[in-house]
């Protein structure tokens, strides 16, 4: 390659909380595992970086019953943050997971206080890049979501967990809140560094011929490409309403999608549901978001970050 | 475990809504019998891949026996020769042959199949075949279909349809006794899996399940796929889709 | 027919509001003109009612620019309420389509207190059957959803707007609002006789070639199947808080959808996206809805209606 | 108007990206040249039909000249001769024959086609044939496609291409004046229509547009295609898609 032809390679690094990711595209919790079952595709390096599944302070066994229900252009989970439990994570699957990505970043779940701030604490203090604070998560009973419904709830957890937080801290803000843009500011001015949207949207499915509804829980949280226009209006209000970065998804399923979410203010997307349709997917959504930025004669993605 | 595009060779209805596809296997990646793989027309909806058992593997071909249901599966149906589709795979864990015939000689192997549970067990006959005495038992609503498939590779076949119109009429349960067998491998709908767990625990016969759920990614990334077992909730894509009865609680 | 199999004909009527509808499916609003285009395809008096387009005092021409945008599994539009005004319909369309349906529902808007009252006198006067409330409007700049956002603002219209409706006041919720089931109850404590959701979800769409969005308006209101499970479960939120019968939609697009909304409490839908999508899909879904009742020996929908 | 399940007879590919489709016109309707169809294929995706002129009504067949753009269309030219879609129609305000030709004996016709504009000028021009004298000018960005179909019905081809491969290099707008003309008609992209309408102002001649819009519904009910006119917002899909070139308004 020549130097010019160098020169014109779109740069699609982006800064978030000091952290350079070599690309905007992060592997959404709850869709990659911890990473390693990427590798049988691609190496997660390619990656902007990837999210740990939800992690509880104890081991949690998740939901009985159906846990997946197909929509039109969705999906409905109930999975239930089944995951080992934070100390497992840091001593026997962060060693093997800690070289993949340059930005790790641990999901965090909840149910009380208590528990958000040992879990933050424990993991923070592991050698992860970043913590995603999940207080969005509508499928387990006590906690999760509870905390991203009202501003005053979000407020109080994020102002709890901020001095166990060895890390940067992004929390992850639920579509059902009551008033989004809100619970943004205030989660800002509680001391996150940033902050991810959408998690899933309460949902239900029904099965008439039972008379029942699909998942157990009764709700279930819905995700791909027919919230995204929805999770792009949002990611707008809340780029335009606060001063630190946005981490943007929802539906993403191509460079175009993602570059939307750029242009509608994100900094950084991620990517779950299309990841699990087609698990090559995120390198393919690196490399359109590279062809357009050549085609358009955009060499660096904050040219058209929140130009929307 | 890849994905890619892979072309249909042939594509056929074989009895009323069951279809068996065939697609070139163009990267002859190794595949176990009991594994499965994710398919996935062009088509946008619906979004999700299907899983299926192989059903043979042979001459650089892949093939899959599969009943339509709903949607995914009428998209495959309607495919058609040279048409392309993603399919994700090998995926699972398979049966274990070894595993299966242990240090006897000639073990005597009961293979008991629901309906489109005999999906995977072309691949698993031949496989076991010279290994072991393979027998089958095979239980339909109406007409029995992909018997003749496995006639090479099985010693002996026993029919059951609920209607009565072929075979002994009800379930497949009446056709066999786990006690003549050494091991009983079972794939079907969920009542018959835990029938005929609870025969081979009475009679004390290793008894082998190749279990479903439904699935999103299909790879062991997203939790979506458990059952509960006696080892906590397992995925049945990663940790199964076989997995021994003893294992698996049925009480859900 | 022999007495025995016409016994078992299943009983799709309804009772909204003192209104017997023949069957539980209405023409939303908007997606059904007045009424008029349907008889190219059949004739209305064959479903539950329809609703008109949107009215308001004052003509309106609508928005400029693009006004319709595919999704997936969705419909983003922007219409901006375009019609000709509370007293042209009352004189020249009213005698024109009176005769099509015994549930006439004349669907008003506004963009403030004194339009809303006038235009909703006026209407309710002439020969409607049912005046149903817009206060979820996303598309007009001022007014319309800004009543459906907070609590406080949706109960001041219904309040400000009830003594002048002279007939059953169906408010229609948005989806958008901060707290649904809230104001599903203090719209109900100001006196709807019921109530109808969801209206569209706001949403964006971008253009990323010339880095503009979609539409004028920059945002827009998402309806069709991909909003169905979210719709379905706010269906049920709200049908199990209030007092008053509901009316539920969102993506209904067969009669098994239909049937979902009323496990989940609804007493009659509404379908609009679907019958665009096909325009003689309606009388479809009210089959649908026999065959699966006869199917699994439902004789009234109130043997299944809020069973979820 | 009427929705149904049509039949395809055939749906074949005519130049780059250019397809005709014929379909069997089992119910018959009268239809007049201008007027159009909504085209769905049995796929769930995308949501909305497609509209498309009528580019020919023959013998009991419906024929629709197209360019695939995006998954709409792409889902029509994947269609093969026997399988259905479904098409809702005919729609619209078309051509007003008596209209256009008047009193006059034999008057003078141009039709000004821009790419894919020149869809509805067969039905058209087979409509106004020995009824005046019917001129074509079109333009393309490359190779041209369809004028041979319509040498029959007409008495004088113009061909404009962009990059000069064929006639004219140039805008269509170069190859015609509208003096010389009694009516012009025009369909294309909105650049060409309003260059056309600007010349036919200038030139005093009478001006027909077939304008585009997206749509929804196609029945006049949603308002989601309207434009701008003299007579406020008007529905391409109800009040149009012709429309007299003074009532439209471009600066939008
Ligand atoms: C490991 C594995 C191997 C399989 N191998 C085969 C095979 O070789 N041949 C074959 O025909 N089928 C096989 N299946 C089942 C097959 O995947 C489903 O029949 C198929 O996904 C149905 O998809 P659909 O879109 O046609 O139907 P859908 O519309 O998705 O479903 C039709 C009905 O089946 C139910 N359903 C859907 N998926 C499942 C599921 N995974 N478990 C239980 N109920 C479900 C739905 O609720 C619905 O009632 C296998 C499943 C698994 C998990
Ligand atoms: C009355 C009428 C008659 C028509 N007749 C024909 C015909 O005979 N032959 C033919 O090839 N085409 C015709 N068209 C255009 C045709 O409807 C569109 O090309 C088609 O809908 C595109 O669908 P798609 O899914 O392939 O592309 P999409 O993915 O929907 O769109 C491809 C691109 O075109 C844009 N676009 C889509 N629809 C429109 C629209 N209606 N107006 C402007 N931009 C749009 C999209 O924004 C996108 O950039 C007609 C349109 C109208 C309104
Ligand atoms: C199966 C599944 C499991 C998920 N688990 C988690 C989780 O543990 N923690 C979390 O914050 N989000 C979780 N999510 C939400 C996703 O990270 C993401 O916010 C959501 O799916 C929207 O993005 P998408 O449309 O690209 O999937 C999960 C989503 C799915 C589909
Ligand atoms: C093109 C269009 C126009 C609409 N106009 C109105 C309107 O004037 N008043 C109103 O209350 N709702 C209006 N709606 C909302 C619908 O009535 C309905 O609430 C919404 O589309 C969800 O239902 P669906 O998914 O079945 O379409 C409109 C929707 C569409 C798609
Ligand atoms: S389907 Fe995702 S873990 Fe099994
Ligand atoms: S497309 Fe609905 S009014 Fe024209």
């Amino acid at each position: 390659m020549t130097k010019e032809s160098l020169a014109q390679v779109p740069d699609l690094s982006v800064d978030l909380c000091k952290i350079t990711l070599k690309n905007p595209v992060i592997a959404a919790s709850g869709t990659c595992g911890f990473g390693l079952e990427l590798m049988h595709f691609y190496h997660p390096s390619v990656l902007g970086g990837f999210s740990t599944k939800g992690l509880t302070l104890y081991p949690r066994p998740g939901n009985h019953g159906i846990r997946l229900h197909e929509t039109r252009a969705g999906l409905m989970n109930s999975i239930g943050l089944q995951n080992p439990g934070t100390e497992v994570f840091v001593k026997e699957i962060l060693p093997k997971i800690r070289g993949l990505t340059n930005c790790l970043i641990a999901n965090v779940g909840g149910s009380d206080f208590d528990d958000y701030i040992e879990a933050v604490e424990m993991v923070s203090a592991a050698d992860v890049d970043m913590i995603e604070l999940n207080i969005s998560c509508p499928n387990v009973k006590c906690g999760g979501m509870a905390f991203g419904i009202r501003t005053q709830d979000a407020a109080a957890i994020v102002k709890a967990v901020r001095p166990a937080c060895k890390k940067p801290l992004m929390v992850k803000l639920s579509p059902n809140a009551h008033d989004l843009v809100e619970v943004a500011l205030a989660v800002q001015d509680e001391g996150a560094d940033c902050l991810s949207l959408v998690n899933t949207f309460s949902a239900l499915a029904i099965d008439v011929y039972t008379r029942k509804p699909v998942f157990n829980n009764v709700t279930a949280g819905l995700s791909g490409p027919a919230i995204k226009p929805i999770a792009l209006r949002m990611t707008r209000d809340v780029a335009k309403a606060v001063q630190i970065p946005v981490v943007g998804m929802g539906g993403i399923e191509t460079g175009i999608d993602a570059i939307e979410f750029i242009m509608a203010g994100a900094t950084a997307v991620q990517v779950g549901t299309a990841g699990m349709v087609q698990p090559d997917i995120l390198p393919k959504i690196i490399d359109e978001m590279a062809q357009f930025m050549a085609s358009q004669g955009i060499s660096n993605l904050k040219e058209i970050q929140g130009i929307i | 475990m890849t994905t890619d595009l892979y072309t249909v060779i042939s594509n056929k209805q074989v009895a009323p809504s069951i279809f068996s596809m065939t697609v070139k296997d163009h990267l002859n990646l190794p595949v176990q019998p009991g594994q499965f793989h994710m398919l996935k027309t062009l088509a946008a909806e619906p979004l999700l891949p299907r899983p299926l058992s192989i059903n043979d593997v042979e001459n650089e071909t892949l093939t899959f026996l599969y009943e339509v249901k709903g949607d995914g599966t009428k998209n495959l149906a309607a495919l058609t020769t040279g048409q392309q589709l993603r399919i994700t795979g090998p995926l699972g864990q398979g049966f274990n042959i070894d595993g299966i015939v242990g240090n006897a000689r000639l073990p005597k192997v009961l293979l008991v199949a629901g309906g489109i549970g005999i999906a995977p067990f072309k691949y698993l006959a031949r496989s076991l075949a010279k290994k072991a005495t393979v027998s089958l038992a095979a239980g339909f609503r109406s007409n029995p279909y992909a018997i003749d498939d496995l006639k090479e590779f099985v010693d002996d076949i026993k029919i059951a349809t609920e209607d009565g119109s072929y075979g002994v009429e009800g379930r497949v349960t009446l056709v066999f006794n786990p006690v003549d067998f050494d091991v009983v491998i079972a794939c079907g709908p969920t009542p018959m899996m835990r029938a005929v767990k609870e025969m081979c625990k009475q009679a004390k016969v290793k008894c082998i399940l190749s279990m479903e759920a439904r699935m999103a990614c299909g790879i062991g990334a997203c939790l979506g796929c458990t059952i509960r077992t006696t080892k906590g909730m397992l995925r049945v894509c990663a940790d199964g889709p076989v997995f021994d009865a003893n294992e698996v609680i049925f009480n859900d």
